[in-house]
């Protein structure tokens, strides 16, 4: 073990060294915190030549197979990328669902060809993924998609719309829940799952603006566009079981992600650092008693985030409710983040009115933060929703 | 005993007018549209208001005014707040207040007629440190001879672009002092559109660098307090409506909206939570005709107690609302065609001007428990 | 007017001056704040005694008619009464729902004989009365009341079981929702509203001991129990309405109510004086910031309560949902009450965790009306039902 | 790079040997019937508990104990927690404590392996004022050559009837100090029971009054701070515990009681509060076990933080799961049948020793702020 540490510690080294050489530079325009929210051609087109970069340089992927494109190395070495990556508050890789969504999918579930077809280009950022599990009318409630595909002949004709397709515009591929039966009483048995092409004639993704007076999201439009039937993953009727493997993906909680920087963090050593030198009412905020409450509040509770996360790797400390930490992960992390983001401006005093531009406060990175924060805390399944899942699915409550 | 909450006939009739008014001139699709012009609001729109009187409400009769009290200003932006018009309504009569209570017999038989016919006039408070302290000026004024040399920047000041008459505060001999500025006196280039969180709003920092007024351009009284205490009433009065209208959004989504083949609204996760923006709402409109009640009592102690209590309810409670509102709509909250975030932004554009929850509850410590 | 004011102050001054005079002395054991709260015969005979002696001076039924021995005056002098003695914090009279309740009832809906029969003993307390509404398996759900009435003869033949009836053991009668019919697919439908008495066989109220560890409740056993059918008020099958009609008396929405003081007030006037001398961390509790800011907040949530109920007053401020302000009322006062008492404890140090006892902050006044609280937030409708109600009948949004 | 959390193998085994041991001694019905007892607990369980040697882990060899750490107590008083058992252990654990990091080595070795084969001690540093400032003291010793006389009183004294020494914190010579005090130096009729909110616990008033120790009473060291240190540790897991049943509890009801036909659990204005008590839990007991963790590290403001975070956690969430547990079982929670009570009591009792969530959070900013 001391060995392989000593390895590792070199390596990390190394890590850091090159991260720190080719850490791009601030680029002269605000970035996106997520890849939730690239709004301009710019932003996209600076961040996919990171990802490349960092892909190049041998740093994502690293525990994927080297037949596809991986590096076919233990995870520790991407464990260690990620962190310093996180570290060094480098640009994040913009390729999210593919790298944490669709590759770990295809690797776990794949066909031969899939892996060789599609896992390079998630990981050098030449084919941008997209999500299409949501719908405009049933929002939580997935499993009552209702975009439809119809079989016919080597294609399947789909027909309806899903929304919150980020990086829409940008992705050659889709994965897409859509409804290939109405038939049976149980409508999860009528889903299906696709790596659906995205050129294609009849899918029209059409840019929606957020809340923050942004883009970044797109409505999808699909009318009868053709999709080949071998895009099909998982057999027809499984629809909703892969959905939801795709889900522990993403959660993370299985491994299997590409690894590095997802978003670009804030937390509340941010607002610490933002409290000490920002001016509430004229003086320093830290010198409320009110403010250094709050402050203190919300610090033990992304303490407390923290700390359940180490334990929940503990099963003799979790054997009551082994899933009660993970299953809250989400709702904990977007709802802090909510708090905190709201809370920042209240250090600002007046200024906590401004908006994105040079004379707010950090640029208007915080009120920016505080609108975008509602993606975590309404999408993929509301804190609300998430309430529920942990009463009936941790507590054994009946459902609402 | 007077009663703490009086609502006489002419304020009820405000009411009415006013409702009706906004209603018909101020749907929120022309609320959007008019974020995306210069100046934020309609010359009709204003030309009605000032044939209504409303500019005069508070201005004495020999100035052309009405001659009524704050209390009857209540209703009107209330009833604006509803429909989130950008209007100069409320800084003009801010400033009129100011002059009212402040200027010279000159500068109130100057501006005041004018006013009450139409002209827009505002306030240049606010500095670049946020500071809600009134007193605490950078902005200074150095005598010279007749005149006064003024340096410094002002930040929100309201419609300036439009205004001919800005009162700027600044420190003169080490005193704080107001002074009136007619806007020929600031170069155009000075006056720059600020980007604050509510687009209905229009903000401008003013650059004072170069300017110079008159000696005689100097209010007689410093009337900070009454500066204060008029904003915080009539700011606490527009976010009541604006919370009102929040809560109505909300409850017509929850009506409209199925998930999981409910409407949503039968989930208590969102009926309770919208039953306590109710509560709150109920609570702010009281705080607010309360104030205004007892706005021109003359009992100080219990007038400044009122307003602290108006302010950090109304901002509270309207940030809570304004909050849930875009939570509650779901996906479609976190769009910019959904009308949640029109509130969430004047919410909050309202929390921080003239002091959010927590100062006036530092402010009302003192009040009322020492 | 003036005239009338006069007269008016004159009787003020009177009032003012007999309470003084006749304030019962502190009787050397703890009082209980509501009449739900007796638990001995010492604290009933004490309180009742003072119920007779206010009667007996004029001051209980004042608007009540001189036929069946009320004052027959308008409601404002009663109003300057209650306001003297809540001014003067005299102890409360405790015939709560005779007063409140089946007396307002009676004399709206009861029959000539009905007002010849229970009113006088109402007011001078010779007859206590309880209440059953509730049931021990139907909590807040009372139209599904199972306690069953059996018309046999002249009699009703009562089986079951009512909870919470508070002065159980005291009570000469009882106001009962009983089932007389389970037919009908409408469970309100099938229930009748008796005045009973509580003095036959087969009634056996039963004392319950509270979370307190005081008495102070009933369950209130029927096996077998014989009931005059002429104690049935309203007609059969009518008893949801009857009982609608008696909570509207006793929400005070209506008026009609006997008046007198009907608790021990305890409100953030008391909690701020307790602030003032109490002592917390060893320092006076009042030094504390935080202290400070809560109770400023709960002064403003007070504020708000009072201000409300002043507004709800005038019709063009209540234009919108003119049942807002009154239908929260419990549900506001309540709540508030249970916080601020909760709140006093944490002004003690570590003496909040003392109990009733001599060494305790106000003999532990406070850790008991913290306790009591509840009484306010589950009886009558919980806070969480209160919240329903506000939802769906004052905001309109559909069923739980 | 050490996890923040760790749990050994031998921790583990104790948390399920506690686990069953209170389970199977200590269900809530035992515990009711011992609340109208004098002692409050019984010797047969105490018996049990030192014949598995809990009474000496943290008693180091040489003085008959198994040496081990804080870190492995933990895991006892969070079953101990659970099961509201109302045990001396808690003080005496405490108090040996007090005497392995101060005592003098007479001290020790004179103690220590009484407490190890079962013997009660307990801590008197509480006053009548409340102060969770152990330092504040008005109880004094004064020297009389070789003697030291006591004056004043000690309050919420745990267990002092059973003990047979008392650990008394004085004001000796102006100075914090800690005394050895055998429970036969004290008059009987001078401890006198408390009624304190928890009947399942055993406090006393301490009247030190013509009490008089030799002077090699006085410990080595006024170890205020492992004191401190300790009671926070272990008051914490026993709240952890104490949360976890009140959810159980809750949850229990909420699967079984119906209303309006639905079980009440299918409600969301109780299911979301459960799960945020469910939250509530997993955090107290992470800031528990990270505290154990790191407890013997030496990292002084590592640990202080930890420790006050745990118990500013403990304290908010305990006393928020008990309260709210009274109000979801309705009518039947208003009773004194509900176990929600006994929740309830023990949530405030240890909310208001050794300081609350807001006494807690204060310590913490000047730590993580400045």
């Amino acid at each position: 073990m001391i060995e392989h540490n000593k390895d590792l510690d070199v390596f990390r080294a190394d890590v850091s060294k090159w991260l720190k050489e080719n850490n791009p530079k601030d680029p002269g325009f605000i970035l996106p915190e997520t890849f939730m929210e690239v709004g301009t051609d710019q932003q996209f087109e600076f961040l996919r030549d990171w990802q490349r970069k960092v892909y190049d340089a041998g740093y994502l992927g690293m525990a994927w197979p080297t037949e596809y494109g991986g590096g076919g190395m233990p995870q520790i070495y991407q464990d260690v990328v990620n962190a310093e990556m996180a570290k060094q508050r480098v640009p994040f890789v913009p390729n999210t669902i593919g790298l944490n969504w669709a590759g770990p999918l295809i690797l776990n579930m794949g066909r031969e060809e899939d892996k060789q077809r599609y896992i390079k280009g998630i990981l050098n950022a030449d084919d941008i993924w997209c999500q299409g599990f949501s719908e405009p009318e049933h929002g939580s409630d997935l499993g009552n998609a209702q975009c439809r595909a119809v079989k016919n002949g080597d294609d399947y004709i789909v027909n309806g719309s899903k929304i919150w397709t980020s990086l829409g515009s940008y992705a050659k591929y889709m994965i897409l829940l859509a409804r290939t039966s109405t038939d049976g009483d149980n409508k999860y048995a009528g889903l299906s799952f696709f790596l659906s092409p995205m050129q294609v004639d009849g899918i029209e993704p059409q840019p929606i603006k957020k809340l923050t007076g942004e883009y970044g999201f797109c409505q999808t439009h699909f009318i009868d566009a053709h999709i080949p039937a071998d895009c099909m993953i998982g057999a027809q009727g499984e629809g909703w079981q892969v959905a939801m493997k795709t889900l522990m993906f993403e959660r993370g909680a299985t491994g299997g992600q590409a690894g590095g920087l997802s978003m670009m963090d804030i937390n509340m050593g941010d607002v610490l650092e933002l409290a000490k030198r920002a001016r509430r009412n004229g003086k320093p905020a830290l010198d409320d008693p009110l403010i250094r409450d709050e402050l203190v509040q919300l610090l033990i509770e992304e303490r407390s985030n923290r700390l359940m996360n180490v334990r929940a790797k503990i099963p003799a400390l979790n054997a009551e409710r082994p899933n009660a930490i993970s299953m809250s992960g989400k709702l904990r992390s977007s709802e802090l983040k909510r708090k905190f983001t709201q809370f920042a401006l209240s250090l600002q005093g007046a200024n906590g009115a401004r908006y994105v531009s040079a004379a707010a406060v950090d640029g208007g990175r915080w009120q920016r933060s505080y609108f975008n924060s509602f993606s975590a805390t309404i999408g993929g399944g509301t804190s609300q929703i998430q309430k529920n899942i942990l009463g009936e699915r941790v507590l054994g409550l009946p459902k609402s | 005993m007077d009663s703490l909450i009086e609502f006489s006939e002419e304020q009820s009739m405000l009411l009415d007018t006013a409702t009706d008014f906004c209603n018909s001139r101020s749907p929120l699709d022309k609320v959007r549209t008019l974020i995306s012009t210069e100046k934020g609001f309609e010359i009709d729109e204003w030309n009605a208001m000032v044939e209504l009187g409303w500019l005069g409400i508070t201005i004495p009769e020999q100035n052309g005014g009405l001659g009524l009290s704050m209390a009857d200003v209540v209703p009107i932006v209330e009833a604006m707040g509803r429909q989130l018009m950008g209007s100069p309504f409320l800084t003009t009569t801010l400033a009129s207040q100011a002059l009212i209570h402040g200027g010279t017999q000159v500068q109130q038989n100057e501006w005041l007629p004018k006013i009450a016919t139409g002209t827009i006039a505002t306030l240049a408070l606010q500095e670049e440190d946020g500071d809600w302290d009134l007193h605490n000026l950078s902005a200074i004024g150095s005598i010279n001879n007749d005149s006064i040399e003024l340096t410094g920047k002002k930040t929100f000041v309201l419609d300036a672009a439009v205004a001919e008459l800005l009162i700027v505060s600044i420190s003169l001999q080490g005193m704080p002092a107001l002074v009136c500025v007619p806007v020929d006196a600031i170069p155009a280039k000075q006056i720059q559109r600020e980007t604050v969180i509510d687009e209905t709003r229009r903000c401008y920092e003013v650059n004072l660098e170069g300017v110079s007024v008159p000696r005689s351009a100097v209010m007689a009284n410093t009337c900070f307090d009454v500066i204060q205490r008029a904003s915080l009433l009539l700011l606490s009065a527009e976010m009541a409506g604006g919370l009102a209208s929040t809560l109505n959004t909300i409850v017509e989504y929850l009506n409209t909206r199925k998930q999981f083949d409910r409407l949503i609204g039968s989930y208590q996760a969102l009926k309770h939570p919208a039953a306590d923006i109710l509560l709150g709402l109920e609570a702010v409109r009281s705080h607010v005709y309360h104030a205004a009640t007892i706005y021109d009592s003359g009992d100080k102690a219990a007038i400044e107690a009122a307003l602290h209590m108006a302010k950090a309810t109304a901002s509270e409670q309207f940030a809570f609302a304004g909050d849930r509102a875009v939570q509650f709509h779901g996906g479609f909250g976190f769009t910019y065609d959904c009308n949640a975030q029109l509130f969430l932004r004047r919410a909050l554009w309202s929390q921080y001007q003239f002091g959010d929850e927590k100062y006036h509850r530092q402010a009302l410590a003192p009040l009322l428990l020492d």
